[in-house]
């Protein structure tokens, strides 16, 4: 009847950011870079004894050795991959989720809406962490159970603020007036309801994902994510915290900074973001 | 005359909405009677004036009218065929012979659609019409409401649009399925007072050319009384007096029409205004008075009308109205 | 009569990231005790801004560039903000489109009259609270309702409330702006009838600001009509209904649909208002006008007295008898 | 009966299903995930006898050995739930792990209150202040609750470790209290019972030990309490009825305090739900601080893989969490007049 090559292309929205967005891009920006070209920054395997234990930052280990004798810098490049990852993936999941389950909810109403929103709200009540963590320690270690572990977490977070755009979307004049020209459910769904939902899952989606990086992190730090070697910025900071009495900055210093770096990067964008769409509705 | 659409007892009671809490603890369920009981016949090619206050039904009797929402009783009459029961595939198919107008050109239009898909829409969905016959159509329909040049439109979304030229992206995907009966729903109260004449005209000219029939819900009389061969006035979901346009105007016969009609500012009034005073206000439409639904403000009201409710009843040729003390 | 109130060559302008709009231009308007002046323009012509302006409450980006206002031989512009805050409420009332809004939801709205009366006055609770109940009366809203909230009251009831709030300590203006705008004829007829009962009684001046020609003409005594932040015309309502001079005005009256005439013809405004971040140079009614001529498209034209009238139009360089 | 009663009986009577709901939810994430959770905590390699007996310790297993149908299983676990009884610890002496749980709840209550506290000290002042000012100063609010919330709680609290602990040793780099100056159990608040006592050797100490720790959660508390003040109380100065008040001349002294109650149930609504918030910042906060609380509780038990004492800390959290919420929605309408009907 239509094609859907048009909605497609148009799934990305246009986003005009402030500079406080582009700042937030240049630090996520920063982060990928590393995570992408790991092999070409790194002079070590980050899993290997590379030198002494415990050496501060110096030419040959600019940030230092851990415990162990590997290097800080290898670690840290390429714990920038595991989060990425883990990251991406479980947002990927989430948004599989929740999105198309918010837009029926929302549009079909009735029963199915009332309990499936009573077990998101439930889920959304939940401390995060603590679900993740219950759900982490039932899953396993490993980058797909956390990965799914977090991505559960952040259902509800989708689900909520789409079911509840669509709601009000469904209210709209515009769809009154869809249904009064003889479109069908399916037709008023994907044409005119879904395409004024992207900018608030776009929204939801940049204001989330730092939160999906702090909780990686902490899971990380409990050692509920990946299997030990691997880098993993969370556990590394988990690990040199023992040795902060004996003044190992290093250890401590540089994964967190990392970590609030990936996060504070996202929160700008999600920042700028939510205000560009905000704007947009004022204007409308 | 042709009969195009015909409304028997119609009756639209929503329920409260209450939340979820309330209604745990609710003895009785509560329905705002939105509209309560009205017939009306409405004739090929006229128009037909809707007039009330706002939270007399009127909006929700177009509604009604249009099959967007279902009658709670009463049955609906279009072209001779009962239509208060269709559903799914054959509904669809009615929306090829009424549209429906809305009042706020703003929310009416899909944010994310270009203005040549909106109009376009309604075709592909029927299969009317498809490829180059279809944007062929679009344009032509986008010049007969006058937004020229149409390709200087056809792309644009509606945020590039004033206020008046969507109403006019509005009309034109209504009359490009070519229907037979068009609700238009306070189309100019949202539109510039500068704009509001040439969009009322437009209306006048597609009728003509469409042949179109035209039910008009506003709460402005004199735009009424411009576009209107007939008038029917409601309140608080009733219909209270209806008859020519020039009948109603003239000699109004229901207390209620008198106090709207001295009610309107005029701004070159050819009498002296003799304002018909009202008290109070328009009552809850979850408890209607009981009896003649006016009587509380009615300034002639007496001992009858507190207990039975008046019936519409013909007092001159074609005048209805709905009062115990109209002779 | 007395002037209340006297604006001389006031501009409010907005800077937005867009650009300036230039949302009041250069507006002298003098309005006096115990009259009802209208100001009529379209959304988007200024009028909000100008009642806004003259009690120094128009909203950032928004500034007041120039200009004064002289009300009870001060100027407003001048004045500091303390001084300005005991004219608001105390001698110039205010009262919005939207009475709902314009309460704050979670007070009691006896509260909110005790406490303008005290902000105000020297008198304690128990005073405020008498000249309170007596504003309603004045208003019709029975003392019972004193302990309602907002959300209690119907829309006539609410804006009842507001004009009594405006009104209780005998103000000598009365900014309304757009006050039946949402509100059945029935009702506004009925709040109209009693603004120009407390005109009569108080000796008040109103400055009644609507996009409602009918209501102006029918209602005040004299009308100002605005267009693209500029006054176009300005005159007693006789006058304006019956022989308007600007082509604004002329054509705005003939396309309004009357109620005691069955169709005939309206005459309707081509094109659509101007963009006011980028209006037309020289007369900024020039594209839409009918009888524009060469020099409309260049040169601004400047007020001019008329037969007691403002008006702006080049129509009029030479005269009445030249134009028209 | 007033419409607020009416209300909070309703309420009252629809924490019932919400409690059902969440400790259900956690039954069934922790039973009906793949994977062996005996498995998990013994290892592949375990004698059978000892897999055996954690079955039935989890009540996976009835007596004889025969396995127990989930519907069962689940029935039983709700009815123990009901009773009060939240399972026993599958390692340290098979404690009750509600005893557990009351041991460690103390410590957390004292952190979470004194975090709170520094966080809406903290966020609704600033966040006001910007919503209030505008221009450059929301501007600077609004980079804070960025910077701030996006902060990784052990790492800030590492960073105030190593400078006031390490370098600047002016503060205890972690703990509750120095031993041998806790202060008799009253309340089980170190602070309260120390003042309750008089014991003020022991009140210092606390005090410097709950400094950093506090800091540490209200700051990264405060980054979302700025924020929703920020913008609830900018909403509320664009509406309507704030420049009507000023038309009737109200000082802005008053003025501010009508906006703040306007922007109160938007921030006391947010506040309710960051108490979740408010119990992730603490588990993550009490592991860096070593603080013996309920975070500290449960980290351990996950490494040791001590299943049963998790899942009813888990329970317990849901528990909780639904009571929270009750009493915030009461509060709620008893602020907002307009939501009682």
């Amino acid at each position: 009847m239509y094609t859907f090559r048009p909605i497609l292309m148009k799934l990305v929205p246009k986003v005009k950011l402030s500079t406080l967005g582009w700042v937030g891009v240049g630090m996520v920006t920063f982060v990928v870079f590393l995570a992408i070209f790991a092999p070409l920054l790194t002079p070590y395997d980050p899993t290997r004894t590379v030198g002494p234990g415990f050496q501060p930052p110096c030419w040959e280990h600019p940030l230092g050795t851990n415990k162990i004798g590997q290097d800080m810098w290898s670690r840290i490049v390429y714990g920038a991959r595991t989060i990425i990852i883990v990251v991406l993936l479980s947002t990927a999941i989430s948004m599989l989720i929740g999105v198309p389950l918010g837009l029926i909810s929302g549009y079909v109403g009735g029963l199915l809406d009332r309990i499936l929103s009573m077990i998101m709200d439930a889920i959304y009540a939940f401390p995060s962490l603590i679900l993740a963590i219950a759900m982490a320690a039932a899953l396993g270690p490993g980058i797909i159970n956390t990965a799914i572990a977090i991505a559960i977490v952040y259902v509800p977070t989708y689900f909520r603020m789409v079911r509840g755009q669509t709601l009000s979307i469904k209210e709209q004049l515009y769809v009154e007036a869809a249904r009064a020209i003889g479109a069908n459910h399916m037709t008023i769904l994907v044409r005119y309801i879904f395409p004024n939902v992207i900018s608030i899952i776009t929204v939801v989606f940049t204001l989330s994902v730092a939160d999906v990086v702090l909780t990686e992190a902490a899971l990380s730090f409990f050692g509920l994510s990946v299997p030990a070697p691997t880098p993993d910025w969370g556990f590394d900071l988990k690990a040199g915290h023992p040795y902060l009495l004996s003044g190992y900055w290093w250890l401590i210093t540089f994964p967190g900074l990392m970590i609030m770096i990936l996060a504070v990067g996202f929160t700008f964008i999600g920042e700028s973001v939510a205000e560009y769409f905000q704007a947009m509705e004022v204007r409308t | 005359m042709d009969e195009i659409l015909r409304l028997i007892n119609i009756r639209k009671w929503f329920p409260v909405q209450k939340s979820f809490l309330e209604r745990l603890l609710a003895k009785e369920k509560l329905f705002v009677k939105a509209v309560d009981g009205v017939s009306l016949t409405v004739w090929r090619g006229e128009t037909l004036a809707l007039v009330g206050e706002s939270g007399c039904g009127k909006t929700t009797l177009g509604r009604l009218i249009v099959r967007l929402i279902d009658p709670t009783s009463g049955r609906i009459i279009f072209n001779g065929m009962d239509i208060t029961d269709l559903r799914g595939e054959e509904l669809r198919r009615l929306r090829r012979k009424m549209q429906i107008i809305f009042q706020d050109p703003y929310a009416s239009l899909n944010p994310r659609m270009p203005i040549g898909e909106q109009v376009a829409h309604p075709l592909k969905i029927h299969g009317l019409a498809q490829g180059s016959e279809l944007r062929d159509i679009v344009m032509k329909t986008l010049e007969q409401v006058g937004l020229t040049p149409p390709e200087k439109f056809y792309n644009v979304y509606p945020r590039a649009l004033s206020g008046g030229q969507r109403q006019r992206v509005a009309i034109a995907r209504a009359i490009v399925l070519k229907p037979e009966l068009v609700v238009a729903d306070e189309p100019v109260s949202m539109i510039d007072v500068s704009l509001r004449a040439s969009i009322l005209d437009l209306m006048l000219m597609l009728k003509q050319e469409f042949n179109l029939t035209y039910i008009f819900i506003t709460h402005d009389l004199a735009v009424a009384r411009y576009i209107a061969d007939r008038i029917a006035v409601m309140y608080l979901g009733k219909i209270v007096e209806h008859g020519p346009s020039e009948l109603v105007f003239e000699n109004p016969l229901h207390p209620y029409t008198k106090a709207l009609l001295t009610s309107i500012p005029v701004p070159r009034p050819l009498k002296e205004p003799k304002r018909v005073e009202l008290k109070g206000e328009v009552p809850n439409p979850i408890n209607p008075p009981l009896g003649c639904r006016f009587h509380p403000r009615c300034p002639i009201a007496g001992e009858i009308c507190r207990r039975e409710e008046p019936e519409l009843r013909e007092a001159e040729n074609d005048h209805y109205v709905a009062c115990f003390y109209v002779t | 009569m007395e002037e209340i109130l006297k604006m001389r060559n006031l501009k409010a302008y907005y800077f937005t990231r867009e650009g300036v709009i230039r949302a009041v231009d250069n507006v002298s308007l003098s309005i006096s005790r115990g009259e009802l002046l209208g100001l009529v323009g379209e959304s988007g012509s200024g009028k909000s801004s100008l009642g806004l302006s003259i009690v120094r409450l128009i909203p950032p980006p928004g500034r007041i560039v120039d200009g004064e206002i002289i009300f009870r031989k001060m100027d407003l512009l001048k004045l500091p903000e303390k001084e300005l805050r005991n004219i608001r409420g105390k001698h110039i009332g205010m009262i919005f489109q939207d009475p709902l809004t314009s309460l704050d939801p979670l007070r009691k709205i006896g509260d909110q009259l005790i406490e303008t009366i005290i902000v105000h006055t020297r008198v304690n609770k128990e005073e405020a609270k008498e000249i309170a109940l007596r504003a309603l009366e004045r208003v019709g809203i029975a003392p019972d309702r004193f302990d309602d909230y907002p959300h209690q009251l119907s829309g006539g009831m609410r804006q009842r409330v507001m004009i009594a709030m405006a009104t209780m300590l005998n103000p000598d203006l009365l900014i309304a702006d757009e006050p039946t705008t949402a509100l059945d004829v029935i009702v506004q007829s009925r709040i109209m009838d009693l603004l120009s009962d407390l005109k009569r009684s108080m000796k008040m001046a109103i400055l009644l600001i609507t996009h409602d020609l009918a209501l102006v003409i029918e209602r005040s005594d004299r009308v100002a009509v605005m267009y693209a932040g500029e006054l176009c015309e300005v005159g007693s309502s006789e006058k304006v209904s019956q022989e308007p001079l600007h082509p604004y005005t002329q054509l705005l009256l003939e396309s309004i649909p009357n109620v005691e005439k069955p169709r005939t013809k309206l005459i309707y405004i081509p094109g659509s208002p101007p963009d006011m971040m980028n209006p037309p140079a020289g007369c900024r009614f020039w594209p839409r006008c009918p009888k524009v001529m060469n020099m409309c498209k260049s040169i601004p034209p400047r007020p001019l007295e008329l037969d007691g009238r403002m008006v702006r139009c080049h129509l009029y360089n030479g005269g009445l008898e030249s134009g028209g | 009966m007033t419409s607020l009663k009416v209300f909070v009986i309703a309420r009252l009577l629809l924490v019932i299903p919400t409690i059902l709901l969440l400790v259900s939810l956690v039954f069934f994430i922790m039973r009906v995930m793949p994977g062996d959770p005996v498995i998990a905590i013994v290892g592949m390699k375990a004698p059978p006898e000892r897999v055996l007996e954690l079955r039935k310790a989890l009540g996976l297993v009835d007596e004889s050995g025969n396995p127990i149908p989930l519907p069962i299983q689940y029935l039983n676990y709700l009815a123990n739930l009901f009773r009060g009884d939240f399972g026993r610890s599958l390692i340290w002496g098979k404690r009750p792990v509600l005893v557990e749980i009351m041991e460690h709840l103390p410590a957390t209550i004292e952190l979470a209150i004194a975090g709170f506290l520094v966080s809406i000290i903290l966020g609704v002042a600033l966040g006001t202040l910007g919503g209030w000012k505008g221009g450059k100063t929301n501007s600077a609010v609004k980079i804070y609750s960025a910077i701030t919330y996006a902060l990784f709680i052990p790492w800030i609290g590492m960073m105030f470790q190593l400078l006031f602990a390490v370098w600047l040793k002016v503060l205890p780099v972690g703990g509750r209290i120095d031993p041998g100056l806790e202060p008799p159990m009253i309340t089980g608040l170190y602070l309260l019972d120390s003042i309750l006592t008089g014991r003020w050797d022991s009140f210092v100490s606390a005090l410097r030990h709950i400094i950093l720790p506090s800091l540490t959660l209200g700051l990264v508390i405060s980054g979302i309490f700025s924020r929703v003040a920020r913008t609830s109380v900018e909403e509320v100065m664009r509406q309507d009825f704030v420049i009507a008040a000023r038309a009737r001349g109200i000082p802005e002294h008053r003025l501010v305090i009508h906006v703040l109650r306007n922007a109160f149930i938007p921030i006391m609504t947010m506040m309710g739900l960051q108490l979740a918030l408010l119990m992730t910042g603490a588990i993550l906060t009490e592991t860096t601080f070593s603080w013996p609380g309920m975070g500290t509780f449960l980290f351990e038990r996950i490494e040791y893989r001590d299943y049963t004492t998790v899942q009813g800390t888990v329970v317990f959290f849901a528990i909780i969490i639904s009571l929270i919420n009750l009493v915030v929605d009461i509060l709620y309408a008893y602020i907002d007049p307009r939501i009682r009907y």
